[in-house]
């Protein structure tokens, strides 16, 4: 390519839920865009993220819904599961997602460049490709170049100690793997793999799984679990671990004892390291933290005033929904528009078996807040689409105000709580009281009537529980 | 339900609890959205009113 | 029980969604509540109604769902179905809902008596029941008797002509079904034993199954339930039906031509009539209009100021949320309180594959009552968690103001649209606009990110549909 002057109005570094997505309303907002993009369009989410591993945990749950269906009056001899097909599936979910996002690109007319860029100063950026080098000069920057899985000096990546990128992309169905790290990402792919029959152990440093989560909600998805045969060791160090001939072993101290753990694979997943190392942020001024997430202001500006940063790369939970809200809070910025990070809330989802979500404060996070709460809690056995589904596990809770009312944090574990969390967490962003959730009518027989309940019980008269 | 004054179902409550017509409310909020202040407001307002006819 | 005397402040009649909800909220506000059912507790809704053809359409789902794995890489040799022990899934799920119910009532100490009651005058009812008869006097009532089944001279109910608490009971899977009637109900039934492998005949009078429902909606129910194999025949008239040695005969004419369709079965699915006909309203002065609907104020107060009407028994659409939320208004009134009939939209669903669920204003009653609007439609097929489950099928609809963006309508057809459709209610009920939806964030990857992304559509900048 050579030398050739390349200008634009608006560069975004990365190609993820962030970065596309601050692309597209970059370029509706009369931007000239390009998007650099050193892998695939979509990034790690659409990638080797979020979506495959859905995709993965909708086969594992077919897989074993379908040899438990004698409650429904079915019997089914015998399921067999050919897993290239199960990837062909993924891969397939996969492609039509980054194919889609090509296209939005396109049809927005965004500048799509296939490379890695670096800084050179604050105004050039450099690509580097299997085409040579070239630079391009911006009048913005939006850096989106998120996170990757972080290495522990004690379990180097390999072909038996994979990332979850490994995890997901597994050519069979391993006898058994061990999980390092009961986070959500390390749950899910446990959920999906314990569906496939994988005998899985999962060894946790903390004092539980899903730390930070309801502990009434993880316990039923440790319930869950441990009836598919999952092992769960919390307050486990692992001291190391190495590749055996066919396999690995991990050395691990649970309980002031040594035990050693074999399996065909080890899953290391005890979180994600912001990408902010290698793009020459120093050339172009850009200022981090301690713990190498980008600074910004409220509308993603980081120290130079004309770049921005959004998704796994500044403060926050590493989740494509707020990557996402960010690139356009910074796209708008751009465009002068008077756009900022404003919200009251984001919600979280853990796809295990029952789902988890959650959004706002928690009965502890409104506890330390200061705020005087109620905390109210009904059961989806109490309620007659969940008792049809026999689905019954799980709860709906809301945390609200003691003086007036007012929603301020909901968890939900049960089935389709992910679908369900939209309503409590459009309540607490708008700033909705448990009345107004109380007599908005819900459909009868629908899930999204145990919201209506539990908000009836925060107000006193429930219906469908003897208080 | 044409001319339908906007309002949270909590805001209606208070104001059929307050007898307060929703129609004759002064709306602050985004399209003409009748707050539970404007309720208060109008029945506060209301009170002084009757206050001063004695 | 002979004569003694016997006396409650608030008499509930019928002990459906709508009257046992008014007696378990009266019983909450002091009242002393007596409730009378002639047959179970719970009424249509829970023993013949939504709980039972929910679990069943669960089952089919199951059944069809197994038998389609491929696309996930897993092959089921055969699923074999026992329809009797279909039959017994479906009635735990009424039986866990019904003693649920007897619970609730005793748990709030409503006095349940069994038998039929017949008012006397405008203070007393008569009961009959196995153990005689007596009289109860009463300070207030709510008549709650729900509705049945409507039945056409020209199609009598019998054996092989059976209503929809026939086809719910129906012993074995039937080879051939015809249903005349293309409304909810019918609708349901036949998704559910299309799913069983039956070969369904819908005969439906008007031009359109699910007529009032957007045709952009219910075209895909069509398509759906034409690759099971169904038959779908509109403006259909059935001159008349009888019944064969070993079926049903019905003879109907179609575009001028007169047709013989031959069946194991008839549901005649056209409609129900309110119980307002043998209840002594006469007697008790209680007025009715020309279609036997009991005249009600927004309290749900009929002619006779003590006495209160609701659900199937008044007017306004057939359901069971409508009949609990009346029912609870009727109880506060009773109580003393100012509560009324004040709801903004009513969600209604049909529980078809794919679901649909629709809330406030369609495309056309928005036209019809004046209101300039803009409709944004948002297909599944470009969200990342519906093809992550491979349910791409359907849309999300919002219909809003074309001044303000105020959202006044909603329309889904989709998997668990059911679920969905509380957050729009919730906007519509409490005056939201589609912005307040756009920037609520919603979180990744879940079907609620097709409500946020209809309401930036609505908006003019959608990220993820090209414009
Ligand atoms: C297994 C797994 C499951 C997950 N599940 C969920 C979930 O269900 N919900 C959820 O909200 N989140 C989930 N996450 C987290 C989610 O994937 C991230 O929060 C999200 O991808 C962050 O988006 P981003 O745009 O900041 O960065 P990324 O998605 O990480 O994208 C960054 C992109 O930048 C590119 N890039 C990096 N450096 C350069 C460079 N120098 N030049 C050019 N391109 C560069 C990368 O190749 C990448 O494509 C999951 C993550 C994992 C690993
Ligand atoms: C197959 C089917 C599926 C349905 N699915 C849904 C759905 O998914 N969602 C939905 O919202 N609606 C659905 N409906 C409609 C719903 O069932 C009704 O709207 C609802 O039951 C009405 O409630 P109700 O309290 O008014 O009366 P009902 O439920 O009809 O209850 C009335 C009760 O009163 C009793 N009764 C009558 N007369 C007397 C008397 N004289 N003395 C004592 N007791 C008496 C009856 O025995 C009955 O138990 C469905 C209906 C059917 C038939």
């Amino acid at each position: 390519m050579g030398d050739n002057l390349h200008s634009t109005d608006t560069i975004v570094i990365g190609a993820g839920p962030g970065g596309y997505v601050a692309a597209i309303r970059a370029a509706q907002l009369g931007q000239k865009v390009t998007i650099v993009e050193k892998e695939n369009l979509g990034g790690v989410c659409l990638n080797v993220g979020c979506i495959p591993s859905k995709a993965l945990i909708t086969a594992g749950h077919h897989y074993h819904q379908a040899q438990n269906l004698d409650v429904f009056g079915l019997s089914v001899p015998k399921v067999e599961v050919d897993f290239s097909k199960v990837q062909a599936f993924k891969e397939s979910v996969v492609n039509k997602l980054t194919a889609g996002v090509g296209m939005l690109l396109k049809g927005n007319k965004v500048e799509i460049v296939k490379g890695t860029a670096t800084f050179v100063d604050a105004n050039t950026v450099k690509i580097n490709s299997v085409e040579g080098e070239k630079n391009i000069h911006f009048k913005h920057a939006i850096i989106a170049t998120g996170s990757r899985p972080f290495e522990l000096p004690t379990m180097k990546f390999s072909n038996r100690i994979i990332d979850s990128t490994g995890a997901l992309n597994l050519k069979g169905i391993p006898k058994s793997l061990l999980v390092v790290g009961g986070g959500v990402i390390g749950v899910e792919l446990v959920g999906a793999y314990a569906n496939f029959g994988v005998n899985v152990t999962i060894l946790e440093g903390q004092s539980d799984i899903l730390i930070g989560i309801d502990n009434k909600a993880t316990s039923i998805v440790k319930r869950n679990l441990k009836k598919k045969g999952v092992d769960i060791y919390t307050k486990a160090f692992v001291e190391g671990a190495k590749e055996t001939d066919n396999g690995v072993e991990v050395t691990c101290e649970i309980n002031g004892e040594k035990r050693i753990f074999e399996a065909d694979y080890l899953l290391v997943s005890v979180g994600r390291k912001p990408n902010t190392d290698k793009i020459g942020l120093t050339e172009a001024g850009v200022e981090i933290d301690e713990k190498g997430l980008i600074k910004t202001d409220n509308q993603c500006r980081t120290s130079i005033p004309h770049i921005y940063a959004i998704g796994d790369i500044i403060s926050g939970p590493q989740l494509a929904h707020k990557a996402s809200y960010e690139g356009k809070v910074a796209a708008e910025a751009i465009a002068g528009e008077k756009a900022i990070v404003d919200y009251t809330c984001i919600p979280a989802v853990v796809f295990s078996e029952p789902e988890i979500a959650v959004v706002g404060h928690s009965e502890e996070s409104a506890k330390k807040a200061g705020i005087d709460t109620k905390v109210s809690k009904f059961p989806f056995a109490a309620n007659g689409r969940a008792i049809a589904l026999n689905q019954i596990e799980g709860f709906v809770q809301l945390v609200t105000r003691a003086d007036n009312d007012m929603v301020i944090g909901g968890q939900i574990i049960g089935p389709n709580a992910s679908d369900m969390i939209a309503e409590i967490t459009l309540a607490i962003e708008t700033g909705l009281t448990a009345e107004d959730l109380a007599l908005t009518i819900h459909a009868h027989p629908t899930l999204g009537e145990i919201v209506m309940e539990t908000a009836e019980l925060a107000l006193g008269n429930p219906i469908h529980i003897v208080k | 339900k044409k001319n339908r004054v906007i309002a949270t179902p909590t805001v209606r409550r208070i104001a059929r609890e307050l007898n307060i017509d929703l129609t004759l409310v002064k709306p602050s909020g985004k399209n003409g959205r009748v707050m539970e202040e404007d309720v208060r407001r109008l029945k506060e307002q209301q009170g002084q009113m009757a206050q001063q006819d004695h």
